[in-house]
């Protein structure tokens, strides 16, 4: 009865470190990986579920009767492409904040906007 | 494993080792996905997070100097949104069908027809591309919009006017430090063609096994990664054009949408690939083809574009600015 | 035939498993960065081949094979020029070897003055 | 035979991962994910003997070559980051 | 071709971007996305009357059927929002070459219009899809565009600004990513119609209880709903102005739409609202943020900020009418995402202008503008207005709309209270109009002259049809009404 979740929950402390990362680091680069892994944990998830004990993938084949489920596949395909879209987008602001500011740390980034007010 | 993992990454301040992991991490989640019979997700996410996103980080690392401060701000209250957010998903598995079990709502109502009818009617052996590239296939382009959106955001935020007497110096620079890759370049010159055409085998043998558009598009953009790598920004420069590479990602979403836009013009659906052939089914095989053709182009160039205006700058950018100042 | 195909592609995966393990010993046990190049990098390619012709003589097909010898080939080449690269990378940033008199030193020194 | 193999190979990749995240200095960790990357290749082709679909090795394929360039990368980029740190210890 | 309305509406503009890249030239680029956003709004213009006549149009994608496919389905609320955004976008636009020139470096012109086309062409996808998935994807076409395009605003905190958005942004969609896979799990469905008919099956399971939780919360981070805020101000702020423009008439509406959408079309009202105490979060929120947001905005002394808060507050008011679920609540709703993109992109565009003229839009440097930018700055006053509800303006429109329908309900103090939230409205209101028109010009500042007209077309435009749509309310009115009944499911 418990086992029958277990990769959930596995799935789940991924995602809270993964969001503990992206809430409670003041590193931006830090951030956007914590926000990638969050983002990879959700991608296990969403596999995790169109798994099927004895199936395998879903590419035809003969004498194979029993696949995976294909449409989560399909998903995370294109969820993938847009983690990376973010994560580039994301690097090339830390990037440029760091020109701008000369730091890449939230608190010392907050202090010299204070100061520009 | 994975748990391990992510934890060093919390504890972790360097953060080249962080991109390190993250690539670490990137591999693992790829070889669960194989283990999960996902084998095209796989493919992707080792060329995705295993490659180029470490890659990125790395670039941008350069630029940002590579270590974290240690500054711990409110993190109790950080861990309480977590452990809401995390009792909260712990709550909904409660309910759920078991892992892998067949019964589960998903494999009844929407996927069985995938499973059971898409020989007959798109005739693609692998599943997941008639459903990416056909029954989905305005997801996919939704997708390739995606990644074009980020290259030009990227080039919107990074590009660099440079300047002549900026590319000599450079050159002088990429010079020195090439000398002593003579073995590495030669190993690359005899690897770089046959990754070249290991992705353009994934790009059309996607209908048969794993692969597709995207991987191939990553796979080749990689190979040019590893020119640029070794032998520096200006040599790269000199083989691709940069605006020829904005053209090529424009033309692949073009050459995506122009496939729908036949068939609204014959009198279709949008994306219905029907009339690509008097026969559906080979209109279909046409459709699959076209469209992830314009996906490999895409995803190649705007992967380039994104990587030239990282590596461009980073060589370009003064030295990080001391960060006691 | 099939016997001892089978056979001696055990005993292929078995010694390319030891010698897996034998590397990872290495990479864990050894006190510093040039000698646990030299266990990973030395097993690593060995290895990785025996592993691998394990597996070809395991498998009749001929598709499969081809591959699978692609990805032989590939180690064959990339392992040990990634090797080359990292040890040409680390001395020409003046990681140096511990010897016996410093082992007790900190060996943190990861950068130098002079690239 | 072939499980055999994949436990040694998981083993193999902890070990990896262990020296990876204590490794002292950079060059550790990077020929820690080397070592990993491999391993993850095998770990691939046996699995997919394991589960009766040998066809996909083509993964396997694209893992040593995203292995390989990361490594370069990683490799590439340091050097350009040492530099650029050891210039702002001399100011 | 008529029957293929629903997708040119998406396709168009998203197709457009890329061949921004071919024509090389800014002034071209600006006029083709300018066609390109009218076609848009020509289209939504037709479809919302088709759909006024004759019902709801379904299209299938690729020409498979609904829960394999991908499906678009407009219905009178969709037609409703597309009409808005694709009309707001071509109106912005107008103004965007002038604004352009002064705020962005040259070489970057051509991709702020491809941008942009992205991003309405991500909101429009997102609006007009029946899929649940869908929205994922066109929410992420939309919003990356929109981090790029802040990124692209002159201050260096226009980049902080577009990182902290990018990372509230993704946590958002990862939090709706992971509600649909719930739901997905559940019911082994993406489309809406579909997933509404099968939900009510599981509504009592924990899974599906955690699936709205997390789409609720995702949805409110897009939604800048009141504790989740904290985005909006600085993003809005220092975003180029045609951009805050843009955004603050349409990307919150999306989001309204997005919350709407799936408490009430997808997990139907009952679920929504019995099962969980949405209600009284909601009005909660909803009032504190109208009173926080609003208190914030009278202190802050740039006008962008001002505004920015003030679209919190606004926001706000559309949270307790939507909570209200009743038709009166949610045709008051409407109503006010209607209007408020009036005046919203009205009061930004103005800001535009003057950013344009006098390169910032601090409030000491708005002393005695009124009279040298008379036509700006009483664009301003009378969108202030509007803001504040006086009568013969929209605003008192919708804010009647919503005092009727919460008295309707019965909720006496939450009418008192929202009449009691114009109040803080008037007092920002008019700490700009006596800057502008009490105190003394600047030393030094003689020679600024009135907008150029291509930004007083724009603005003009739009105050006038504020005022007409104040006046004469049966146009809108009416659409409202149809949109809220298709809505709960009550054929006219």
């Amino acid at each position: 009865m418990l086992l029958g979740h277990y990769n959930y929950w596995i799935v789940i402390v991924l995602m809270m470190i993964g969001f503990y990362i992206v809430i409670a680091h003041g590193n931006l680069i830090k951030k956007i990986v914590g926000l990638s892994i969050f983002q990879t944990s959700v991608f296990i998830f969403y596999i995790s579920m169109a798994k099927i004990d004895g199936g395998t993938a879903p590419i035809l084949a003969e004498g194979i009767e029993q696949y995976s489920n294909p449409l989560p596949h399909v998903l995370i395909l294109t969820a993938i492409v847009v983690g990376i879209a973010t994560t580039a987008l994301g690097l090339a602001l830390a990037v440029r904040i760091k020109e701008a500011y000369g730091s890449i740390e939230e608190e010392e980034i907050q202090n010299k906007d204070n100061l520009d007010c | 494993m994975l748990v391990g993992v992510a934890f060093a990454i919390i504890w972790m301040k360097d953060l080249l080792s962080i991109s390190m992991l993250s690539g670490i991490y990137g591999l693992l989640s790829a070889s669960f996905f194989v283990a999960m019979d996902a084998v095209d997700v796989a493919f992707t996410e080792a060329s995705v997070g295993a490659g180029v996103s470490t890659l990125l980080m790395l670039v941008a690392i350069t630029m940002t100097g590579r270590s974290e401060h240690p500054v711990r701000h409110k993190p109790l209250l950080a861990l309480a949104v977590v452990f809401v957010t995390g009792s909260l998903l712990v709550y909904g598995t409660w309910d759920m069908p078991y892992f892998g079990s067949a019964e589960a709502p998903i494999h009844q109502h929407v996927a069985p027809r995938y499973i059971n009818d898409s020989m007959q009617e798109i005739g693609v052996p692998n599943i997941v591309t008639s459903v990416l590239a056909s029954y989905r296939a305005f997801d996919t382009f939704g997708e390739v919009v995606v990644i074009f959106t980020a290259g030009i955001g990227v080039l919107a935020l990074l590009s660099v006017v440079r300047r002549q007497e900026d590319i000599e110096k450079i050159d002088s620079f990429n010079n020195s430090m090439h000398e002593q890759h003579l073995v590495l370049r030669i190993v690359a010159k005899m690897l770089i063609p046959f990754i070249m055409l290991f992705a353009f085998y994934v790009q059309f043998h996607g209908d048969f096994g794993p692969g597709g558009g995207f991987q191939a598009g990553v796979i080749f953009a990689a190979a040019i990664f590893l020119y640029t790598m070794l032998f520096g920004m200006s040599t790269a420069y000199r083989v691709i054009n940069q605006s020829f590479m904005q053209i090529l990602a424009a033309s692949g979403v073009l050459l995506y949408g122009s496939v729908g836009v036949i068939s609204l013009l014959n009198g279709k659906e949008f994306f219905d690939y029907s009339v690509l052939s008097s026969n559906p089914v080979t209109g279909q095989h046409w459709g699959i083809f076209l469209v992830e053709l314009g996906v490999g182009l895409t995803v190649a160039s705007v992967m380039v574009i994104i990587f030239f205006n990282f590596a461009g700058r980073s060589e370009n950018s003064p030295p990080p600015v001391s960060k006691d100042s | 035939m099939e016997t001892i195909l089978e056979f001696s592609s055990s005993i292929f995966l078995l010694i390319g498993s030891f010698l897996c393990i034998s590397g990872g010993v290495g990479i864990l046990r050894f006190p510093d960065f040039y000698t646990r190049m030299h266990a990973v990098g030395v097993t690593e390619t060995l290895a990785t081949a025996m592993i691998l012709i394990g597996l070809i003589l395991h498998n009749p097909d001929f598709l499969v094979d081809i591959k699978l010898m692609i990805i032989l080939l590939m180690t064959i080449f990339i392992s040990p020029t990634a090797s080359h690269a990292l040890a040409k990378a680390a001395q020409h940033n003046k990681l140096m070897p511990k010897l016996d008199t410093d082992i007790k030193a900190d060996n943190k020194k990861v950068t130098s003055s002079n690239p | 035979m072939l499980i055999a193999a994949l436990i040694a190979i998981f083993v193999v990749m902890i070990m990896a991962i262990t020296r990876a995240i204590l490794g002292p200095t950079l060059y550790d960790r990077i020929l820690a994910v080397n070592m990993f990357g491999t391993k993850t290749v095998l770990l691939i082709s046996i699995l997919g003997f394991i589960m009766g679909r040998p066809e996909f090795l083509d993964i396997a394929i694209v893992y040593a070559l995203i292995n390989f360039i990361s490594v370069i990368g990683v490799l590439r980029y340091s050097d350009n980051l040492i530099f650029k740190d050891s210039e702002q210890q001399k100011k | 071709m008529l029957i293929h309305l629903p997708v040119l509406q998406v396709i168009i503009p998203l197709l457009a971007a890329p061949l921004c890249l071919f024509l090389t030239k800014p002034r071209l680029v600006w006029l083709f996305a300018l066609i390109v956003s009218g076609l848009a709004f020509l289209i939504s213009g037709l479809l919302l009357q088709q759909v006024m006549t004759s019902g709801t149009i379904i299209y299938d994608l690729g020409g498979w059927d609904a829960p394999w496919g991908i499906e678009y389905r407009i219905d009178r609320l969709n037609a409703f929002l597309l009409l808005i955004i694709s009309s707001i976008s071509t109106i912005v636009l107008i103004a965007a070459d002038t604004s352009i020139r002064k705020e962005i470096p040259a070489d970057h012109h051509v991709l702020f219009y491809i941008l942009y086309l992205l991003s309405l062409a991500g909101m429009l996808g997102i609006v007009a899809t029946g899929d649940a998935f869908n929205v994922f994807v066109f929410l992420e076409i939309s919003s990356l565009s929109a981090y790029a395009l802040i990124a692209l605003g002159k201050d260096r905190r226009a980049l902080w600004a577009s990182y902290q958005y990018l990372i509230m942004g993704t946590i958002g969609a990862t939090f709706i990513l992971i509600g649909i896979g719930l739901m997905y799990q559940m019911t082994g469905t993406l489309n809406m119609e579909d997933l509404s008919k099968r939900l009510p099956e599981v509504s009592q399971t924990r899974t599906v209880f955690t699936a709205f939780a997390f789409l609720i919360v995702g949805i409110c981070l897009k939604l800048a709903m009141f504790p989740l805020h904290l985005w909006l101000p600085n993003a809005y702020a220092y975003a180029p102005s045609i951009v805050t423009a843009f955004f603050a008439a349409t990307a919150t509406k999306v989001a309204i739409y997005l919350l709407i959408r799936f408490t009430i079309t997808v997990f139907g009202l009952s679920f929504s609202f019995t099962h969980f105490p949405l209600q009284l979060l909601f009005v909660v929120l909803g009032l504190v943020g109208i009173f926080v947001a609003s208190t914030v905005a009278i202190y802050q002394t740039n006008v962008k900020h001002l505004f920015a808060y003030s679209s919190i507050a606004q926001i706000g008011y559309m949270i307790v009418g939507f909570s209200m679920t009743t038709m009166a609540g949610m045709t008051a709703t409407l109503l006010h995402l209607f209007n408020h993109a009036l005046m919203k992109s009205a009061l930004f565009l103005a800001l535009g202008a003057v950013m344009y003229r006098i390169g910032t839009t601090k409030l000491t440097h708005f002393q005695g503008l009124g009279r040298q930018m008379p036509l700006t700055l009483a664009a301003i006053v009378i969108g202030g207005l509007s803001l504040i509800g006086v009568p013969l303006t929209v605003g008192f429109v919708s804010k009647w709309y919503l005092v009727m329908a919460a008295i309707e309900n019965g909720w006496w103090p939450v009418a008192a209270l929202i009449l009691l939230g114009s109040l803080l409205a008037v007092v920002y209101v008019w700490r700009i109009v006596e800057m502008a028109y009490f105190k003394p010009a600047l030393a030094g500042t003689e020679t600024i002259k009135e907008a150029p007209l291509s930004f007083l077309i724009p603005i003009w435009t739009l105050i006038l049809a504020n005022i007409y749509f104040g006046i004469d309310t049966r146009l809108s009115v009416q659409v409202a009404q149809a949109a809220s009944m298709s809505l709960f499911g009550v054929t006219p």
